[in-house]
C-alpha cells in the first residue's frame, strides 16, 4: 500500500475532553491524538461513550471541558455544519439517510465543496449546471469504489441494511474529507463484507491520504487495520497504543473482550465486570 | 407436525409491484430449538422475518405465493398483533425502541400484546434486568438516548417481556461488544433451553452456526444451502463467505486477497 | 359556451333600449348571496322574499311586458368565489337586488363602478354612499345609531356626563355605528364607553365587567345577534341592567329561544329603517302573510321585509326605466336616481336622487317580543331626529 | 463466482427495475408540460370571463403554492402563516404602486412607484419580512412553527384593518393596475385592443402575464429542489443533525426557506390582488392558509407539479361545482319553498368529497396519481413520526409532530 | 378591584372552556399524529345532538347519548378515512380531516339554519355572585369538568397500557406491532375519546353566558389552537396552564381595551397570539413541554 498523507491532513486532537448528561459522566476527561494519515481505532464496551466522543468531535455534542482542535483550528465551540467546513465527515451509528436516490445522498455530500446558492440554482447559471455534473461525476466514481454504483440511482429506502452503512460511508467520503469518522461502519455485515470494506478502509486511507477515526466492535477488523487504538470504558479512557499492545492489556480483556473468544461464553463467567459496570455511574453522580 | 414448529414453504415475497425478495424459500424451526439463516446484504434475510411477524403490508410488501404455519395455524394474512398473541415475537433489525419513551416503559410495551400480564411478567422483567443490569440503572432514561448497543439490549430485553413461543432475531449482536455478544449468545441458549424456539437471523456466522443445530443460507432471495450447522461450517463457501475463511479467533490476519480493487483517486476539484 | 356570447352591448329593441340582462321576454337581475356560510340564514331570507316579489308581479304580468328571473349565485362569504361569481354573471344581468358580505361589497365595489349596475348591498354603513350605482336601502348605520340614542336618552334617562356603552363589530358596521353614535353623544353630552369586538367573540364576559366597571347607563351594541343575547343575558344577570340597543343586523328572532330571551324582552331595543315584522301596517301583515305561505318552514326575520323591500324597489326602478324606454344599466340606474319619493309601504318613503346622502333619515324603534311575528313589534314609530342633518356623513367629506 | 458484496448491490437494481426505469407509466413528463402550456396560451381565445377569472386565480394560487411546497413539503417545516405573506405582497404592491390621496373621509398613502417596479420590490420585501420571522421559523419546528405562523395570520389581520392610512382599513384599497410602459393590463390603454377578432380586454392581457410568471416561479422552484439548496433543505428535513453534520446549517436553510417561500407568496398575493381589483382584509384569513395547505398535500408534496395541481384543484373545484350545482339532481333552486340542499351546499359535500376521495386514492397527492402511482406516501416502512432509514419514495413531508 | 376580579375569573373559566376544546385536539394529535380538523364539525355535531333530544330524553342522557354518537361518528371517520391510510404520512391525513370537516358541518349547519340552540343544560341563566364578581354557574362546572378530564386523560395516556400502546404506536407504527399492539383498535379508542370530549366541550361552548349553539359555534375550536400550544403539548398541566393563560389574555386585553388603544383597538383577539409567540421564542417547545432531545 502507497499513498502518503496527503499534504493538508491536520493532526486531531482531544484533550481532556468531559461530557456530561443528568448526572451520568458519558466522558470524563479523555484525550486522544489521531496523527495524520493514520486509522485510529476507539473501542470500548456498550455505553463507555464512543459514540459520544464522536458526537463531541464533529460538534452535535458541546463538551463541557477539554478541547478539540483539528490542526489550528479550534472546533471545541464551533457548530457542526461549520465543522464539517473544516473538513471533517462523519458516519453514524443508527443510519441517518435523508430521501431520495443514493446519488442524492451523496450530492449532499457535497454540499460543503459546492457554491452554488439560492438564486444561482433558482436561475440554473450555467456556472451551477458545471458544477452539479462535475461533482455528480466525483460522486459516481465514490459510488463506485464502495460498489454501490449499480444503485447509484435507487431510493435508499429500498435498500438492505448493510447496504445502507455503505452508502453513508459513501455519503461521508463525498465530503473529500481530511479527517473520516466511521462509527461502526461493518454492523450487519458478514463476514466476506467485512473484509471488503476493511479493504476499502485501508484503501481510502492509502490513496487519499486522510485521517480515519474508527469505532467498531469487530475486534478482527480493528486489529487488521487500525494504527492506534484508544479505548474506553465508562467514558474513561483505560488504554491505548497500537493493536498488539492493546489486545494483551488486562483491563482492556476484563472490561471489553471478555476471557474467550466472542463466541465463546466469557460474559457469563465474569461476574465481576459487571459489577463494575453497575457501580460506575453511581460514582459519578 | 410438531407443537409450536415453524413451517415455511416456498414463500414468495413481493415488495411494491416487482420486486421479488424471495422466491420460493421453504424452512422450518422445530418447536423448540434454534435455526440460523444466514446471507449476503439483501439476501432477503430481514423479509423472511417479516413475512413471519405480519409486518410485510407495513413495507409494502406481500406474500404472493408459498405458505407460513405456525403451530399448526396460517400465519399469512393474519395481522402482527394477532401472530404476537400466537406467540411469536420479532426483534426487529436496527433496534426500533421507542425512542421518546423511558426504558422502563420499553419493557412495559414489550408486554402489550401478552394475554395474561401479571404474575410472570414480573419475573420476566426481573430476568431482563438481570440479563442487562444497564436497562435498570436507566430506567427513566429516553430510550432515544442510549448507547447504540444499550438500544440493542433494550430491544432484545422487549422482546424477552413479551415471553415468546417463537423469537424471530434479526441480528441481534449487531453493535454489541464482544464481551454482550457472548452473553446474548448464552441468553439464547438459555431460552432455547426452556423451550423457546428461536429463527436467528446474524451476520455473526460463527455465533449462529455454534447455536443452531439447523442453518440456512440466502442467496439472492433463494435458500442456497441448508443443514445442519456443524456441516455447514465445513462447507468452503460457508466458510469462505461468512466465517471469513478460517473459524476466526478474532484478530487472525486478513487474507490476501488475489482481486486487484478499485483505488479512489484524490479529489482535485 | 364560447368567447362573445355575452351581450355586453346595449341594444335596441321594440323602442326600448335595452343592455344585457334584458332581453324581448326576460329581465334578469342577480343575487350575490351566502346561502352556504355564516350569513346563510340571512341570505335565504332575503332571496325568497325577493322570489317572492318575482313571483307576485310576473303574477301580474311582469315589468316592461318582461318577466323577472333573478340569477342567485352563493358565495358561502369567500371573496374570491364571489368576485368570480360576479365575473360570470355580470354581462347577464339588469342589476343586484341584493349582494351579501361587506367584504364581498367593498370587493367589488369598484367593478360595480366600472361597469355601472345598480347594486342594492345588504349592509348599511355610509361609507358606500357616493356612489351612483350602490343604493342602500333605509338608513345608514350611524344615523340609525344617532335616531337610537335620542330613544335612549328618554329610556335610560341620560343626563349630561353619563356613559353609554359602545359594543361594535371591528369592520364597516361597527365602525360607522360608533361614528353616529359619538356624534349623537356629543350632542347630548355623554360619553361612549368602546369596546371593539371580532366577529367570531361570543364571551363578552370581560366587555361586560369593564361597562359595569364604567358605570354606563345605556348600552350600544353593533354586532351579531348571539353577541347582543349574551351580552343582554349575562349583563343582566351580573349587574348590568341596563337598556341596551342594536340595529338590525344584532338582532334575530331565533335568539328568543335562549336562556337570554327574558332579559331581552326587558331590555333590548331595535333600531331600524324597517317596520317589526309583527307590525301593524297592511303591508307588513300581508307580507307576513304571503310569505308564510309560500315559505311555511321560512323565519320571520327582518331579512325578509328588508330584502322584499329592496327588490319591491327595483321593481319601481325598472318600471320607471321602462317608461324612459331605457333599460340599460345607465337606463336603470338614472331611472332609480330619479325617485325622489318612493313608498313602498313597507317603511319610511325614500328619496334616492341624492347620492351623497342616505335614503331616509327616519328609523323605527323595535323590541323583542317572542309572541309577535318576527319576535319583534314597533315601540316607537318612525321618527327622524332633526340634528342628524348637521351630522357630517363619512364619504361625504 | 462473483463476490457476494458486488453480486448483491447488482441484483438490487434488477429487482427494482420497473420502480426506477421511465417506464410508459410516467407520461407526466415534458410533453405533458408542452401541451398544458399550449392549451393554456390560446385559452384566452375561447373561453368566457368566468373561466379566464378563474384559471387567472387558480394561476397565481399555484405561485403561492409552490411556494409554500418548498417549506413545508420540502423543508417539513410546516406553516399556516401563508396568508399573512400572500396578504403582505398584495398591500405591499398596492401601497408601493399607489398614489397618496383622500378617499372619502380616509387619507390613503403609497409611494406611487411605476406598478412594475413596485411589484418586484413588494416581492423582495415580503422576503424581507419572512426574514424577519426568522429567529422564530429558524427554531420552531412541526406544530409549534405551526401555530406560531398562525399568529402572524391574525396579527396581520389586525394591522390590515388598523394601518388604515396604508391598507385601507376594513374597506381595503383599489388596486393601481399593472403596465409597461403604454400597455396597461386593464380594459383600457391601448383602447380596445383586438387580437384575432377577440376583443383583448383586462382579463386577457392579466392572463398572459401571470402565465408567463408560473412558468418561470415553476421553472425557478424546480431548479431549486433539484440543485444544491433543495438537496440541504430536504436533508434539514429528515435529520437535522444529519444535516448539519454534512456542512448544512440548520437554521439558516430553515429562515431560508421561510423567506423563499414568503417572496413566492408576495408574488402570489400581488397577482391576486391585480386580479381582484380590490384588496380586503377579509380575503387573507385563515382559512387561505390552510387552502394552501391543501393544495400542496392534494397535489402532491415535494413536486412542483404537485402544487400546480393542488392549486388547480382548490381553486377551482369549489368554483366550477358552484356554477353547476343547480344541473344536479335532489338540489333545491335558491328561493323555492321546498327544503332541501341548495346549489352552494351541493357544491360544498362535493368539495369535501373530492378532498376525501383523492386523498384516499391517491394518499401521495394528484401527481402522483398522474404518474401512475398512486401508493405515494412512504415507501419506506414504519410511516410516521420516524427519522432513522425509514425512508420514503416521494420528496416531501411537513412534520407535524414535534417528534425527530 | 371587582373589575379586576372578575375578569381575571372569567378569563380563568373561558381558558377552561378552551382546555376541554384542546384536549380533543391532543388526544388526536398524540394518537395519529394529525391535526384533526374536523373537531370543529364534531363539536357542531355534539351540540347539535344534545339541542334536539334534550327536550325528550332530559339534559343527562341527551348527553350520553352526544357522547355515544360524537365517539361513534369520530370512530367511524377514523376507520373509513383514517385506518386505510395509516401507511401514508400524517399530513395526508391532516389535510383529509379538512374534507371530512366540509363535509360534516355543511350536513349540520344546513340542518341548524339560522337556529340559536340551546341545550337545556342544568345550570341555564344561573350566575355566581361572591362580592359583585360575578361568574355564570356553567363556567364554574366547566372549569371542574376541564380539570377533572385532562388530569383523567393524561394519567390514562401515562399509566394504563391503552396510552403506552397510543405512544408506542404514534412514535413507531412497526415497532408497536411487533409488540402485539393492535394499531387500529389504539387509534379508533382515540378518536373516540376524541369524540366524545367534543359532545362535553360543546355543551360548555354554547351554555349560559353564549347565546346557545348556532351553526358558527364550531369556528371557536380554532381559538384553541394556541391554547394547546402555549402549554406544550405532551403535560397535563401544560395543557391546563396554556388554555388558562390564553383565556385570562384574551379576557384582560378586551376588558381593558380603553387602555390599551394606543396599540390599535381590540388587541383581545391578537393578545393571545402576542403572548404565544413571545412564549415560544423563549421555549420553543411551550411551557411545560418537554424539550427536543435527540441523538444520533
Ligand atoms: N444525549 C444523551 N443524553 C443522555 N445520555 C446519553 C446521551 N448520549 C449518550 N448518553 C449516554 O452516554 C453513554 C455513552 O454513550 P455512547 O453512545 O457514547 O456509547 P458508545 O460507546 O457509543 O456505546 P455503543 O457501543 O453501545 O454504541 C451511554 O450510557 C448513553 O446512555
Ligand atoms: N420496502 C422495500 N421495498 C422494496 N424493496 C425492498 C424493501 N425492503 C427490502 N427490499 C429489497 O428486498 C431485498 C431483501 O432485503 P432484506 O432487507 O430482506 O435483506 P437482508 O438480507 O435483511 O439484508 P441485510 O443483511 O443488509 O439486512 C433487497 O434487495 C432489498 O432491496
Ligand atoms: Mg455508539
Ligand atoms: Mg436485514
Amino acid at each position: 500500500m502507497s499513498g502518503a498523507t496527503a499534504p493538508d491532513v491536520p493532526e486531531l486532537t482531544l484533550r481532556a475532553v468531559t461530557v456530561r448528561f443528568a448526572g451520568l459522566l458519558a466522558l470524563d476527561a479523555v484525550g486522544f491524538t489521531v496523527a495524520p494519515g493514520t486509522i485510529h481505532a476507539v473501542i470500548g464496551p456498550n455505553g463507555a461513550g464512543k459514540s459520544t466522543c464522536f458526537n463531541v468531535l464533529s460538534g452535535v455534542y458541546r463538551a463541557e471541558r477539554g478541547s478539540v482542535r483539528l490542526g489550528a483550528h479550534d472546533l471545541t465551540r464551533l457548530p457542526p455544519h461549520r465543522i464539517a467546513g473544516l473538513g471533517l465527515a462523519r458516519t453514524f451509528q443508527n443510519i441517518v439517510l435523508t430521501r431520495g436516490t443514493v446519488a442524492d445522498n451523496l450530492m449532499l455530500g457535497r454540499h460543503v465543496l459546492t457554491r452554488s446558492g439560492f438564486a444561482a440554482t433558482a436561475l440554473r447559471l450555467p456556472r451551477v449546471v458545471r458544477e452539479q455534473r462535475r461533482h455528480r461525476e466525483r460522486a459516481r466514481e465514490i459510488a463506485e469504489f464502495l460498489h454501490l454504483g449499480a444503485v447509484f440511482d435507487t431510493s435508499v429506502a429500498l435498500l438492505p441494511y448493510g447496504m445502507r452503512k455503505r452508502v453513508e460511508m459513501a455519503r461521508a467520503l463525498c465530503m473529500e474529507p481530511r479527517v473520516l469518522l466511521l462509527d461502526e461502519p461493518v454492523a450487519g455485515m458478514n463476514a466476506e463484507e467485512r473484509a471488503e470494506t476493511a479493504e476499502a478502509i485501508a484503501s481510502i486511507r492509502a490513496s487519499l491520504g486522510i485521517s480515519i477515526v474508527l469505532v467498531e466492535h469487530d475486534m478482527g477488523l480493528v486489529m487488521r487495520i487500525a494504527d492506534a487504538v484508544t479505548v474506553l470504558d465508562f467514558g474513561r479512557r483505560i488504554a491505548s497504543g497500537t493493536p498488539a499492545e492493546v489486545r494483551r492489556d488486562p483491563a482492556v480483556i476484563r472490561a471489553y473482550l471478555g476471557a474467550g473468544d466472542e463466541g465463546g461464553e466469557g460474559g457469563e463467567h465474569d461476574p465481576g465486570g459487571d459489577d463494575g459496570r453497575s457501580e460506575s455511574p453511581e460514582e459519578s453522580r | 407436525m410438531e407443537p409450536g414448529a415453524l413451517l415455511v414453504e416456498d414463500l414468495e415475497v413481493v415488495y411494491g409491484r416487482s420486486v421479488r425478495a424471495l422466491r420460493g424459500v421453504s424452512l422450518d424451526v422445530p418447536g423448540n430449538g434454534v435455526v440460523a439463516v444466514l446471507g449476503a446484504n439483501g439476501a432477503g434475510k430481514s423479509t423472511l422475518l417479516r413475512a413471519v411477524s405480519g409486518t410485510l403490508s407495513l413495507h409494502r410488501g406481500s406474500i404472493a405465493g408459498g405458505s407460513i404455519r405456525y403451530d399448526g395455524a396460517r400465519l399469512g394474512g393474519r395481522d402482527p398483533a394477532a401472530i404476537v398473541r400466537a406467540g411469536v415475537v420479532q426483534v426487529p433489525e436496527g433496534r426500533r425502541v421507542f425512542a421518546h419513551l423511558t426504558v422502563a416503559e420499553n419493557l412495559r410495551a414489550g408486554t402489550l400484546g401478552r394475554r395474561g400480564r401479571t404474575a410472570r411478567t414480573r419475573a420476566e422483567h426481573d430476568r431482563v434486568l438481570d440479563l442487562f443490569p444497564i436497562l435498570a440503572e436507566r430506567r427513566e432514561q429516553r430510550a432515544g438516548l442510549l448507547s447504540g448497543g444499550e438500544q440493542q439490549m433494550l430491544a432484545i430485553g422487549r422482546a424477552l417481556m413479551a415471553a415468546p413461543r417463537l423469537l424471530l432475531l434479526d441480528e441481534p449482536s449487531l453493535g454489541l461488544a464482544p464481551r454482550m455478544v457472548g452473553r446474548i449468545a448464552g441468553v439464547i441458549r438459555e431460552i432455547a433451553a426452556r423451550g423457546t424456539a428461536v429463527l436467528l437471523v446474524e451476520q455473526n456466522a460463527a455465533i449462529a452456526l455454534d447455536l443452531a443445530e439447523k442453518a440456512y443460507v440466502l442467496d439472492v432471495g433463494e435458500v442456497r444451502l441448508a443443514g445442519a450447522s456443524a456441516d455447514l461450517a465445513r462447507t468452503d463457501e460457508v466458510r469462505r463467505l461468512y466465517l471469513g475463511e478460517a473459524v476466526e479467533p478474532e484478530g487472525a490476519p486478513a487474507p490476501v486477497r488475489t482481486a486487484p480493487r478499485r483505488v479512489l483517486g484524490r479529489w482535485t476539484g | 359556451s364560447t368567447k362573445g356570447d355575452d351581450d355586453r352591448k346595449d341594444k335596441q329593441s321594440g323602442g326600448v333600449k335595452s343592455g344585457p340582462g334584458v332581453t324581448d321576454t326576460t329581465i334578469t337581475l342577480g343575487a350575490l348571496t351566502d346561502l352556504s356560510g355564516p350569513y346563510a340564514p340571512l341570505g335565504k331570507s332575503i332571496v325568497n322574499a325577493q322570489q317572492l316579489y318575482v313571483d307576485e308581479i310576473n303574477a301580474q304580468g311582469g315589468i316592461c311586458g318582461r318577466k323577472l328571473a333573478i340569477t342567485v349565485r352563493d358565495h358561502g362569504y369567500d371573496v374570491q368565489k364571489a368576485v368570480a361569481a360576479y365575473t360570470e354573471i355580470k354581462g347577464g344581468v339588469a342589476g343586484f337586488p341584493q349582494v351579501i358580505g361587506s367584504a364581498v361589497v367593498t370587493a367589488l365595489q369598484d367593478s360595480l363602478k366600472q361597469d355601472r349596475i345598480l347594486t342594492f348591498p345588504q349592509a348599511w354603513p355610509a361609507t358606500l354612499l357616493n356612489r351612483p350605482e350602490i343604493q342602500i336601502v333605509g338608513t345608514t348605520y350611524d344615523i340609525d345609531m344617532i335616531n337610537g340614542m335620542d330613544f335612549l336618552a328618554q329610556a335610560a334617562q341620560l343626563k349630561s356626563g353619563d356613559k353609554v356603552g359602545h359594543v361594535y363589530f371591528e369592520g364597516e358596521y361597527g365602525e360607522n355605528a360608533l361614528a353616529g353614535a359619538k356624534f349623537a353623544a356629543g350632542k347630548l353630552g355623554v360619553q361612549i364607553v368602546e369596546q371593539k369586538i371580532k366577529a367570531t367573540d361570543t364571551d363578552l364576559t370581560a366587555q361586560i365587567a369593564a361597562l359595569r366597571g364604567a358605570g354606563v347607563k345605556a348600552i350600544l351594541i353593533s354586532a351579531g345577534p348571539t353577541q347582543t343575547a349574551t351580552l343582554v343575558g349575562f349583563g343582566a344577570v351580573a349587574g348590568l341592567r341596563v337598556p341596551v340597543l342594536t340595529s338590525a343586523p344584532g338582532f334575530h328572532p331565533q335568539v328568543m329561544a335562549s336562556a337570554a330571551a327574558g332579559a331581552l324582552e326587558q331590555l333590548l331595543y331595535v333600531v331600524s329603517a324597517a317596520p317589526a315584522m309583527g307590525a301593524d301596517i297592511p303591508a307588513v301583515k300581508k307580507l307576513a302573510a304571503d310569505y308564510k305561505a309560500k315559505y311555511p318552514d321560512g323565519t320571520l326575520d327582518q331579512g325578509v321585509i328588508s330584502g322584499y323591500n329592496a327588490m319591491k324597489i327595483f321593481g319601481e326602478d325598472l318600471k320607471a326605466a321602462c317608461a324612459a324606454k331605457d333599460l340599460s344599466h345607465a337606463g336603470i340606474i338614472a331611472a332609480h336616481r330619479q325617485q325622489k319619493q318612493m313608498d313602498t309601504g313597507l317603511g319610511t318613503p325614500e328619496d334616492f336622487s341624492d347620492v351623497t346622502k342616505p335614503a331616509t333619515y327616519k328609523s323605527y324603534i323595535l323590541k323583542p317580543s317572542k309572541a309577535a311575528p318576527g319576535s319583534l313589534v314597533v315601540a316607537k314609530d318612525a321618527y327622524e331626529v332633526p340634528a342628524a342633518r348637521e351630522y357630517k356623513l363619512p364619504a361625504a367629506g | 463466482m462473483s463476490a457476494p458484496v458486488s453480486r448483491a448491490a447488482e441484483s438490487i437494481p434488477a429487482r427494482h427495475a420497473a420502480a426506477v426505469r421511465p417506464g410508459p407509466r410516467r407520461w407526466f413528463g415534458p410533453g405533458a408540460v408542452v401541451v398544458v402550456v399550449g392549451v393554456l396560451l390560446v385559452l384566452p381565445f375561447y373561453v368566457t370571463a368566468f373561466w379566464l377569472q378563474t384559471g387567472l386565480f387558480a394561476m397565481a394560487a399555484a405561485i403561492g403554492a409552490i411556494g409554500l411546497n418548498l417549506l413545508s413539503g420540502t423543508t417539513g417545516q410546516l406553516s399556516l402563516g401563508h396568508a399573512f405573506f400572500l396578504a403582505f405582497g398584495a398591500y405591499g404592491y398596492v401601497w408601493l404602486a399607489g398614489d397618496s390621496g383622500r378617499v372619502g373621509v380616509r387619507h390613503l398613502s403609497g409611494a406611487g412607484l411605476p406598478p412594475l417596479l413596485a411589484l418586484v420590490l413588494a416581492v423582495l420585501l415580503t422576503g424581507v419580512v419572512g426574514g424577519l420571522f426568522s429567529p422564530i421559523s429558524g427554531r420552531l419546528r412541526g406544530m409549534y412553527l405551526g401555530v406560531a405562523t398562525l399568529a402572524l395570520v391574525f396579527i396581520g389581520h389586525h394591522v390590515m384593518l388598523n394601518a388604515a392610512s396604508v391598507t385601507g382599513g376594513f374597506n381595503g384599497r383599489s388596486v393601481p393596475s399593472m403596465g409597461v410602459g403604454d400597455l396597461t393590463l386593464t380594459d383600457g390603454r391601448p383602447d380596445g385592443l383586438e387580437v384575432l377578432g377577440i376583443p383583448f380586454g383586462r382579463l386577457e392581457r392579466l392572463w398572459y402575464f401571470v402565465l408567463i410568471l408560473v412558468l418561470v416561479a415553476a421553472l425557478t422552484a424546480r431548479n431549486l429542489l433539484r440543485g444544491r439548496p433543495g438537496r440541504a433543505l430536504g436533508a434539514v428535513r429528515d435529520s437535522e443533525i444529519a444535516a448539519a453534520v454534512m456542512g448544512v446549517a440548520p437554521a439558516r436553510y430553515r429562515s431560508a426557506a421561510f423567506v423563499v417561500s414568503s417572496m413566492y407568496a408576495g408574488l402570489a398575493g400581488a397577482l391576486i390582488a391585480l386580479i381582484f381589483n380590490r384588496v380586503v382584509p377579509d380575503y387573507f384569513g385563515l382559512a387561505l392558509s390552510i387552502d394552501y395547505l391543501a393544495m400542496i398535500v392534494i397535489g402532491g408534496l415535494g413536486s412542483v407539479t404537485g402544487a400546480v395541481v393542488g392549486a388547480a384543484f382548490v381553486t377551482m373545484l369549489p368554483q366550477v361545482l358552484s356554477k353547476y350545482a343547480d344541473a344536479l339532481p335532489l338540489v333545491v333552486a335558491p328561493g323555492s319553498p321546498e327544503s332541501g340542499v341548495g346549489p352552494g351546499e351541493a357544491a360544498r359535500y362535493l368539495y369535501g368529497a373530492a378532498i376525501v376521495l383523492v386523498l384516499l386514492f391517491a394518499p401521495g397527492g394528484l401527481v402522483g396519481l398522474l404518474r401512475g402511482r398512486p401508493g405515494g406516501g412512504l415507501g419506506g416502512p414504519g410511516g410516521r413520526g420516524e427519522g432513522l432509514g425509514r425512508l420514503g419514495r416521494t420528496q416531501g413531508s411537513i412534520r407535524i409532530g414535534s417528534k425527530e | 378591584m371587582t373589575k379586576l376580579a372578575e375578569i381575571v375569573l372569567n378569563g380563568f373559566a373561558l381558558g377552561s372552556v378552551y382546555a376541554l376544546i384542546a384536549l380533543g385536539f391532543v388526544v388526536i394529535f398524540k394518537a395519529s399524529g394529525v391535526i384533526n380538523f374536523a373537531h370543529a364539525s364534531l363539536l357542531l355535531l355534539g351540540g347539535f345532538t344534545v339541542a334536539k333530544l334534550h327536550d325528550d330524553l332530559g339534559f343527562t342522557l341527551a348527553l350520553l347519548v352526544a357522547v355515544g354518537v360524537t365517539a361513534a361518528v369520530a370512530g367511524l371517520v377514523e376507520m373509513v378515512f383514517i385506518r386505510g391510510l395509516g401507511r401514508t404520512e400524517v399530513h395526508t391525513l391532516t389535510i383529509l380531516t379538512i374534507g371530512v370537516d366540509i363535509l360534516l358541518t355543511t350536513e349540520l349547519t344546513r340542518r341548524i339554519g339560522s337556529d340559536v340552540l340551546s341545550l337545556g343544560d342544568p345550570w341555564q341563566a344561573g350566575v355566581r355572585d361572591w362580592g359583585g364578581v360575578h361568574v355564570a354557574d356553567a363556567r364554574i362546572a366547566c372549569i371542574v369538568v376541564a380539570v377533572l378530564l385532562i388530569g383523567t386523560f393524561f394519567a390514562a395516556f401515562r399509566f394504563t397500557a391503552w396510552g403506552l400502546s397510543m405512544r408506542a404506536a404514534a412514535e413507531d407504527r412497526e415497532a408497536a406491532a411487533l409488540m402485539g399492539v393492535r394499531l387500529g383498535r389504539v387509534q379508533l379508542i382515540a378518536w373516540c375519546v376524541a369524540g366524545a370530549l367534543a359532545a362535553v366541550a360543546a355543551v360548555f361552548l354554547a351554555a349560559f353566558p353564549s347565546a346557545g349553539l348556532d351553526r358558527s359555534t364550531g369556528q371557536i375550536a380554532l381559538a384553541a389552537f394556541p391554547a394547546a400550544i402555549l402549554g406544550g403539548m405532551d403535560s397535563a398541566a401544560g395543557a391546563l396552564l396554556g388554555s388558562l393563560l390564553v383565556g385570562l389574555t384574551s379576557a384582560l386585553t378586551a376588558g381593558y381595551q380603553s387602555d390599551l388603544s394606543w396599540l390599535g383597538a381590540n388587541l383581545g383577539d391578537v393578545a393571545p397570539y402576542v403572548v404565544m409567540l413571545l412564549v415560544l421564542i423563549w421555549r420553543p417547545t411551550g411551557l411545560l413541554g418537554s424539550k427536543e432531545r435527540v441523538r444520533v
